[in-house]
């Protein structure tokens, strides 16, 4: 057997690979950058949709802001928690799960409509002319604003109105932000008995703007054990930290703006 | 979501359907576009392929512990190396045909984005006989997926399957579906249904979920 | 009483999706019947065929997909008719059919629909078709012109058939149904001229590059813009709204870069005629012409010039 | 034909005829993977002409002078990738030191460039069989080694922007879910090839 | 044939391409213009016809809603209240802040309610309710300087002021202030808007034709204020009978000098207005006085003669009313007029009402009702049937390139529609948004029936609503 073929080539990819093992050492010596393996890591937990409603500049800005300290680790709130917590060797306490709600039941045929609004489909453009295309000034328009702006795809608009499924929805917010009514508000997932309405007009003019409106007749206030539920600016506040979700309110409500989602099917599901 | 226990027949099967690299992982797109002009072309492609990744997968998972965590991606790259001039050399010996059409793609299988990724995603993590595995398992996940397509493309093309014509004289096969323009479209339809399929079965999955929950 | 509210403006004008195209169709008219006077009944079948499959085809992928069907724009009608009179008048029942499905279906729905088609559809099909089927593609044969006669099976002149000015001005030539009568192609040109549908713009610097370069490498200038498929891809499918660019600037690029690389393909490639990957390859730079190539914004003169 | 005239023909040809993505299904995964934005398609095509220049001078040189006198051609494959992955580091070092702002451009896309199969494929090409320009046919030297890879390179710039441009475009369309991605920017590629063939036989 | 062919050729790209001051020299073109722009309802005079031979006539009517906010800027301060007895022309709104105007009663009679109700805008906006006793009392102390050109320059915009005048021609900014030259700004030129290029109006068209001596004296009392040496009337070609009223006007008149526009849609916004008389363009987010020039409408001119002259403040304004009314007609009414009144004065509504636009179809605002005053700067109202009213769905953008052809400003609006409907303010800022003046072309030229101006709107209000947050 010829041994020279077999040396010869082991000397040559021996030489190589020694100049090129040499020139990468030198080269991994004097460039040296640090990337932080964290970062991936943390990036991959978020919850990648580039929503931004933690206010940098998509998720990949955001890990490295977590990484180095300078956001909150739950700062997410579609973040897997227990892989950053994994990542950062910390453990990361879950923010309370809120959600965000649509604090209104003007669907079409229960709000009245001030005129037929037939242009652009934008609750802003809608709302800037001549109050709006429902009588209630504190309506939820129906024009889509809100589910243009979600990332994850929860808000849908069912007959005249925003619906927000709770299952998905994050809390990121960008929907109370682009709601021009401010009709939607971000809430604690535990609060489930809720007053959705917020027409300050006095109960005669609030009744005609709307079947359910909040009339501020103050028998929920009456029939509530504990004290939870005011009248405050024409219409039902509960005060969550006093309500124990018993659902007397909404049985009494005579316009039916009480409404106790522990019994509605929704979030039955939960 | 709690961590499944991997066993070889978790992995294997992982390869060829959630992790598929061609249909799934997107990967190693130039010997997918370029074997892919017939079914026999396809499966040698992917055997040398799997050939390749298996023996990779092997040795490094082997010298695993050995590799300064520095050095790693090019003592991968050496490793692959070397199995892939192995391949070139047995297959232009024993299969000529196949090596005179696949021409420098099989050189090429050294910058198959599979094999590199396999190594350094599972390989060099992972035990020898799970390593095994997944190279055997993603080896035959790239060999189906891109046989399915040379199989369309052949079909298509030339009318035949496996060189067996299957439609007779009459046909008049459509040359653009074995030509390069023909390799994109016919790679980016089949990537298209495999899609759908996915999609429709995700959903479902999750469907089934939301029913448990409820 | 209750009235409607919307934004300004609350005119619109007289033009719509469904006009503009019903306006190109009866361009298209003179076109068309030329094509079958000159090719018999056979270039009828191929054009209904090829307009008929690519309603239908939109009709079922709409469907299918649960989208809202948009047949009544008459867009898929204009594909169609292109396809059919791309084709020669000799093509099989099943070229026409197959060349309407992957407009409509893979150029244009798979993208989205109308207006999100990168590539004119009714051209990457004949590409598409050329690439598979060149016998079939190339087979043409000389105006029959309902005489009884048997078709002769004939180069075209691009191919080396010697042909008057006038025959090919008048069509009386071999080539694909809708290529061959300029004058109708003309009359087209100027109906949409004259009813606002497009601009002169693309066709007009189109074929005057394709003169001006065919003279200086020197080839018949005449010849060159009247043989072959230049009228017809200049006046209806180069102009095609959703592949060519929107500035005016853009647009005289385009039309530009595509009369030249015609020139190029028909004296240096392989292919004898080449305005279908001229405005294919142009369709693919259009992203870019719109990207960089925009109209001068008011207000930002040089502030001399603003002064001035 | 001048020589001129001969290295004019095959630089066209380089670039359109034979582009590296439309006709060889060379460099397709960077292709297909760095092209959703015009600029950044851009940093890359740039990146890659670069370093395909650079690799065909040394491998075309090595092949030349160290592997074929001592009859170990079949080394070749195991070498390049040597070079082509110690040259990206190399140049990634050079142009850090060098010229931080180009650094910047173009450095995040220099190792992406090490798995590019173009860089690859056109070294082995470069020791491949000879190709017919205009009508005749050429051997590769050292000069048609160094040109096939900067405008084979330059031919997948081109590819890549206008594949850029065309996605940009389509970013805003309604493509169908299951087709996003991969699958809709392949079929793109399919269509722009499909253009591409056009210019067959052009410089041949 | 080469040469022809390539002769042919370049002629064709200059033609298109000369600037437009040395196309008016070489080519000898007399008229004035600008690049973009649309024809609306061109094949119906641009619905001019019903009530361009109706001449003006005077309507009082019964009750006048007078809100506090007509102008850009806070709104007025009401300083009567229920009860009161007011005459025409006592003031009953303070002005608020620097951009504020006084607001004066336009009939005499009982103030019988100061309350907020909901106009056209957001929300609802306080307005002075005047029933009318038909006396017709004047205020006392109104006097007048009598004649512009003898009158002290530095009294002029004081008076202007004092009347509570704002630009009647739709952007209702204070005319005072537009007026008041910034420090180290120099103006040489300013320009009558008398184009009129919205559709359905005609109300400046019949003042240029009855009153134009009034136009002229407003002219010239800017031009003193502010020692211009130049002043131009611009008017739209399709005005011919204007334009000699004009003409025999200023004849005589120092420095008036009488501008022939090409009809075109946006001739009269601002910016086109500037380019076309003189050749400058007004940068991006800068005010005219930028260029040396100030525009004013032709209907400003005559209530600033008013004020100069006999020192009236600014309380009727002629607007057209058109559209399905019985006859339709331009009616000098009393500021607060109802629309309802005006319409049952042009003899109610000729078909069922489905929709009506305060000022031209391609800018005006809608209304939700008839129950709605005209303010300082509505120069119409315009009544749409059903089959009118009802815009079509919006179908998907086929790329035609008619609103970037439209554009006066140059832009490219298929793409903002797309950064605006995604909401990308930050996109659509980068594609200059901003530089939008909402004119309406793009909407009007769109065969997709595509909600690009509304959108954009959307979008301009939403940055500066951001910039304000900041």
């Amino acid at each position: 057997m010829d041994w020279i073929p077999v040396v010869l080539a082991l000397g040559v990819l021996g030489v190589v690979g020694l100049i090129f093992g040499i020139l990468l050492e030198v080269a991994d010596k004097k460039l040296a950058v640090e990337v932080d393996p964290r970062i991936s890591k943390v990036g991959e937990a978020l919850g990648g949709a580039n929503c931004g409603a933690c206010g940098y500049a998509g998720c990949a800005a955001l890990a490295e802001a977590i990484v180095s300290g300078e956001a909150k680790p739950n700062a997410c709130p579609a973040a897997n928690m227990a892989a950053i917590s994994e990542a950062l060797g910390i453990t990361v306490e879950e923010g309370e799960k809120m959600v965000a709600r649509v604090i209104c039941q003007g669907h079409n045929g229960v709000a009245k409509e001030r005129y037929k609004y037939d242009g652009y489909t934008s609750c802003a453009t809608a709302a800037s002319m001549a109050g709006g295309p429902k009588e209630c000034a504190y309506a939820c328009i129906g024009l889509g604003d809100c589910m243009r702006v979600c990332s994850f795809g929860a808000i849908s608009m069912n007959n005249g109105i925003a619906s927000i499924d709770p299952n998905v929805c994050v809390a990121c917010g960008n929907c109370e932000k682009a709601c021009p009514r401010s009709a939607i508000r971000i809430i604690p997932a535990e609060t489930k008995v809720l007053v959705l309405c917020r027409n300050k007009d006095i109960g005669r003019v609030a009744r005609a703007a709307c079947m359910k409106a909040c009339i501020g007749c103050g028998r929920c206030v009456k029939e509530c054990k504990y004290g939870a539920i005011a009248v405050e600016d024409g219409y039902a506040r509960i005060d969550p930290e006093k309500c124990t979700r018993c659902g007397a309110c909404a049985k009494v409500c005579p316009c039916g703006c009480i409404i106790d989602y522990s019994v509605t099917a929704e979030d039955k599901a939960e | 979501m709690a961590k499944k226990e991997k066993t070889v027949s978790s992995v294997f099967f992982n390869g060829i359907l959630n992790e598929n690299p061609t249909l799934r992982l997107v990967l190693g797109i130039c010997p997918t576009l370029a074997s892919t002009t017939s079914a026999s072309n396809a499966v040698g492609m992917g055997l040398a392929a799997t050939f390749v990744l298996v023996g990779s997968n092997v040795v490094i998972s082997l010298l695993r512990n050995i590799i300064p965590d520095k050095i790693r991606i090019p003592a991968f790259v050496v490793i692959i190396c070397t199995f892939v001039t192995l391949v070139e050399m047995l297959v232009k010996a024993f299969v000529p045909a196949l090596y005179a059409s696949l021409g420098m793609f099989i050189p090429l299988i050294v910058v198959n984005c599979i094999i590199l990724a396999r190594a350094e995603a599972f390989a060099s993590k992972n035990g020898v006989l799970l390593s095994a595995a997944d190279g055997l398992g993603m080896g035959a996940g790239f060999t189906l997926a891109i046989t399915v397509i040379g199989i369309v493309r052949e079909l298509l093309g030339n009318g035949s399957v496996f060189g067996l014509s299957l439609f007779g004289e009459g046909f008049e096969p459509m040359l653009l579906s074995i030509m390069a323009p023909g390799g994109f479209l016919v790679f980016g339809l089949v990537l298209g249904v495999a899609n759908y399929f996915m999609n429709k079965a995700e959903k479902k999955k999750t469907e089934e979920k939301g029913v448990i929950r409820a | 009483m209750s009235l409607y509210m919307s934004t300004a403006p609350h005119v619109r004008s007289p033009q719509n999706t469904r006009s503009l195209m019903g306006d190109v169709l009866i361009a298209l008219a003179p076109t068309t019947i030329a094509g079958i006077y000159f090719f018999g009944v056979s270039a009828a079948i191929v054009v209904a065929l090829a307009t008929a499959s690519a309603i239908l085809f939109e009709y079922l992928w709409q469907k299918l997909t649960h989208k809202t069907i948009r047949i009544g724009d008459l867009s898929a009608a204009v594909t169609g008719l292109l396809v059919g009179l791309n084709l020669p008048p000799t093509a099989p029942w099943w070229l026409p059919i197959i060349g309407s499905g992957l407009a409509i279906i893979l150029v244009k729905q798979l993208f989205g629909g109308i207006g999100d088609n990168f590539v004119n559809p009714a051209l990457a099909a004949r590409g598409i078709l050329l690439a598979s089927w060149p016998v079939r593609m190339t087979a043409f044969v000389l105006p029959t012109c309902f005489s009884g006669a048997d078709a002769t099976t004939s180069a075209t002149v691009l191919a080396g058939y010697e042909a008057s000015y006038m025959d090919m001005f008048l069509g009386n030539i071999p080539g694909c149904i809708g290529e061959v009568c300029k004058a109708a192609i003309l009359l087209g040109f100027l109906y949409m001229l004259v009813r606002g549908v497009i601009t002169w713009r693309i066709p007009v610097t189109f074929l005057a590059v394709v003169f001006v370069f065919s003279a200086i490498l020197g080839n018949d200038p005449l010849q060159a813009i009247l043989c072959g498929g230049v009228m017809l891809g200049a006046v209806f499918m180069a102009t095609d709204y959703t592949t060519s660019p929107m500035s005016a600037k853009g647009q005289f690029i385009y039309a530009a870069g595509c009369g030249i690389i015609v020139v190029i393909i028909r004296n240096f490639c392989n292919y004898p005629e080449g305005v279908t990957y001229a405005i294919l390859v142009m369709n693919i730079v259009t992203p870019l012409l719109d990207k960089y190539v925009k109209p001068r914004l008011y207000g930002r003169l040089k502030e001399e010039k603003a002064n001035g | 034909m001048s020589g001129i005239a001969k290295v004019l023909l095959f630089m066209v040809n380089c670039v359109l005829t034979n582009n590296f993505i439309f006709s060889r299904y060379l460099g397709n995964c960077p292709f297909l993977g760095v092209s959703n934005k015009v600029e950044t398609a851009t940093g890359m095509g740039l990146a890659v002409t670069f370093v395909m220049g650079l690799a065909s001078l040394f491998t075309y040189l090595i092949y030349t002078y160290i592997l074929v006198p001592l009859g170990l051609s079949y080394l070749s494959t195991i070498v390049f990738i040597l070079v082509i992955a110690s040259l990206v580091q190399i140049v990634e070092m050079f142009i850090k030191k060098s010229s931080p702002s180009l650094y910047k451009a173009l450095g995040i896309y220099l190792p992406l460039i090490t798995t590019n199969c173009a860089v690859l494929g056109v070294c082995l090409l470069n020791i491949g069989s000879p190709i017919t320009i205009g009508g005749e046919v050429l051997e590769f030297n050292l000069l048609y080694s160094v040109l096939n890879g900067i405008f084979g390179a330059l031919g997948f710039l081109l590819a890549i922007v206008l594949m850029a441009g065309v996605r940009e475009r389509l970013e805003t369309s309604k493509i169908p879910d299951c087709l996003k991605g991969f699958s809709s920017s392949l079929i793109i590629a399919g269509l722009m090839s499909v253009a591409f063939m056009g210019f067959a036989g052009l410089g041949a | 044939m080469v040469g022809v062919t390539m002769f042919a050729c370049i002629f064709a790209f200059l033609l298109h391409h000369i600037p437009h001051h040395i196309e008016r020299q070489v080519l000898c073109l007399p008229k004035y213009s600008f690049k973009g722009g649309v024809h609306p309802l061109h094949s119906q005079h641009e619905g001019k016809l019903p009530t361009r031979n109706a001449p003006i006539r005077d309507f009082v009517s019964d009750s006048v809603v007078i809100p506090m906010s007509m102008h850009l800027g806070a709104p007025s301060k009401p300083c009567v209240s229920k009860g009161d007895h007011v005459k025409i022309g006592q003031l009953i709104g303070e002005p608020v802040g620097g951009l504020g105007l006084p607001v004066h009663a336009s009939i005499s009679g009982e103030v019988t309610a100061v309350e907020p109700r909901l106009i056209t805008g957001a929300g609802p906006v306080m307005c002075v309710c005047i029933q009318n006793d038909f006396a017709d009392e004047w205020v006392d102390g109104i006097q007048g300087y009598g004649n512009v050109e003898t009158v002290d320059p530095a009294l002029i915009v004081p008076a202007i002021k004092a009347a509570g005048i704002c630009g009647m021609g739709g952007a209702s900014f204070p005319a005072h202030v537009k007026l008041t030259l910034p420090e180290g700004k120099t103006c040489d030129t300013i320009i009558l808007n008398g184009a009129e290029c919205e559709t359905f109006l005609t109300a400046d068209y019949r003042l240029m034709i009855e009153e134009p001596r009034r136009v002229v004296d407003g002219l010239r009392a800017e031009m003193r204020a502010l020692g211009v040496k130049r002043g131009v009337i611009a008017i739209e070609d399709n005005k011919m009978e204007a334009i000699e009223s004009m003409r025999k006007a200023a004849a005589g008149r120092e420095g008036v000098e009488i501008a022939v526009l090409r009809t075109k849609y946006p001739q009269g916004g601002e910016k086109q207005l500037i380019h076309a008389v003189t050749g400058r363009q007004v940068p991006s987010g800068k005010l005219p006085i930028e260029v040396h020039t100030i525009v004013t409408n032709v209907a400003t001119a005559a209530a600033i003669a008013d004020a100069v002259i006999d020192g009236k403040p600014l309380i009727s304004r002629i607007t057209t009313v058109t559209g399905k009314v019985v006859n339709p007609s331009n009616l000098r009414v009393r500021i607060g007029t109802v629309v309802a009144d005006m319409i049952g004065e042009c003899g109610g509504y000729s078909e069922e009402a489905a929709k009506i636009v305060m000022g031209g179809g391609m800018t005006g605002v809608c209304t939700a009702n008839a129950d709605i005053p005209i303010a300082k700067a509505n120069g119409g109202i315009v009544v749409y049937n059903e089959k009118d009213a009802k815009s079509v769905d919006e179908e998907p953008c086929i790329r035609c390139a008619r609103c970037v052809q439209a554009c006066p400003m140059g832009l490219d609006p298929y793409k903002l529609k797309h950064l605006c409907d995604a909401g990308n303010l930050e996109g659509a800022k980068a594609n200059h948004v901003m530089d939008c003046i909402l004119c309406g072309c793009c909407s009007y030229a769109c065969p997709s029936r595509r909600w690009l101006t509304a959108a954009f709107k959307n979008t301009k209000d939403a940055i500066a609503a951001a910039a304000r947050r900041k």
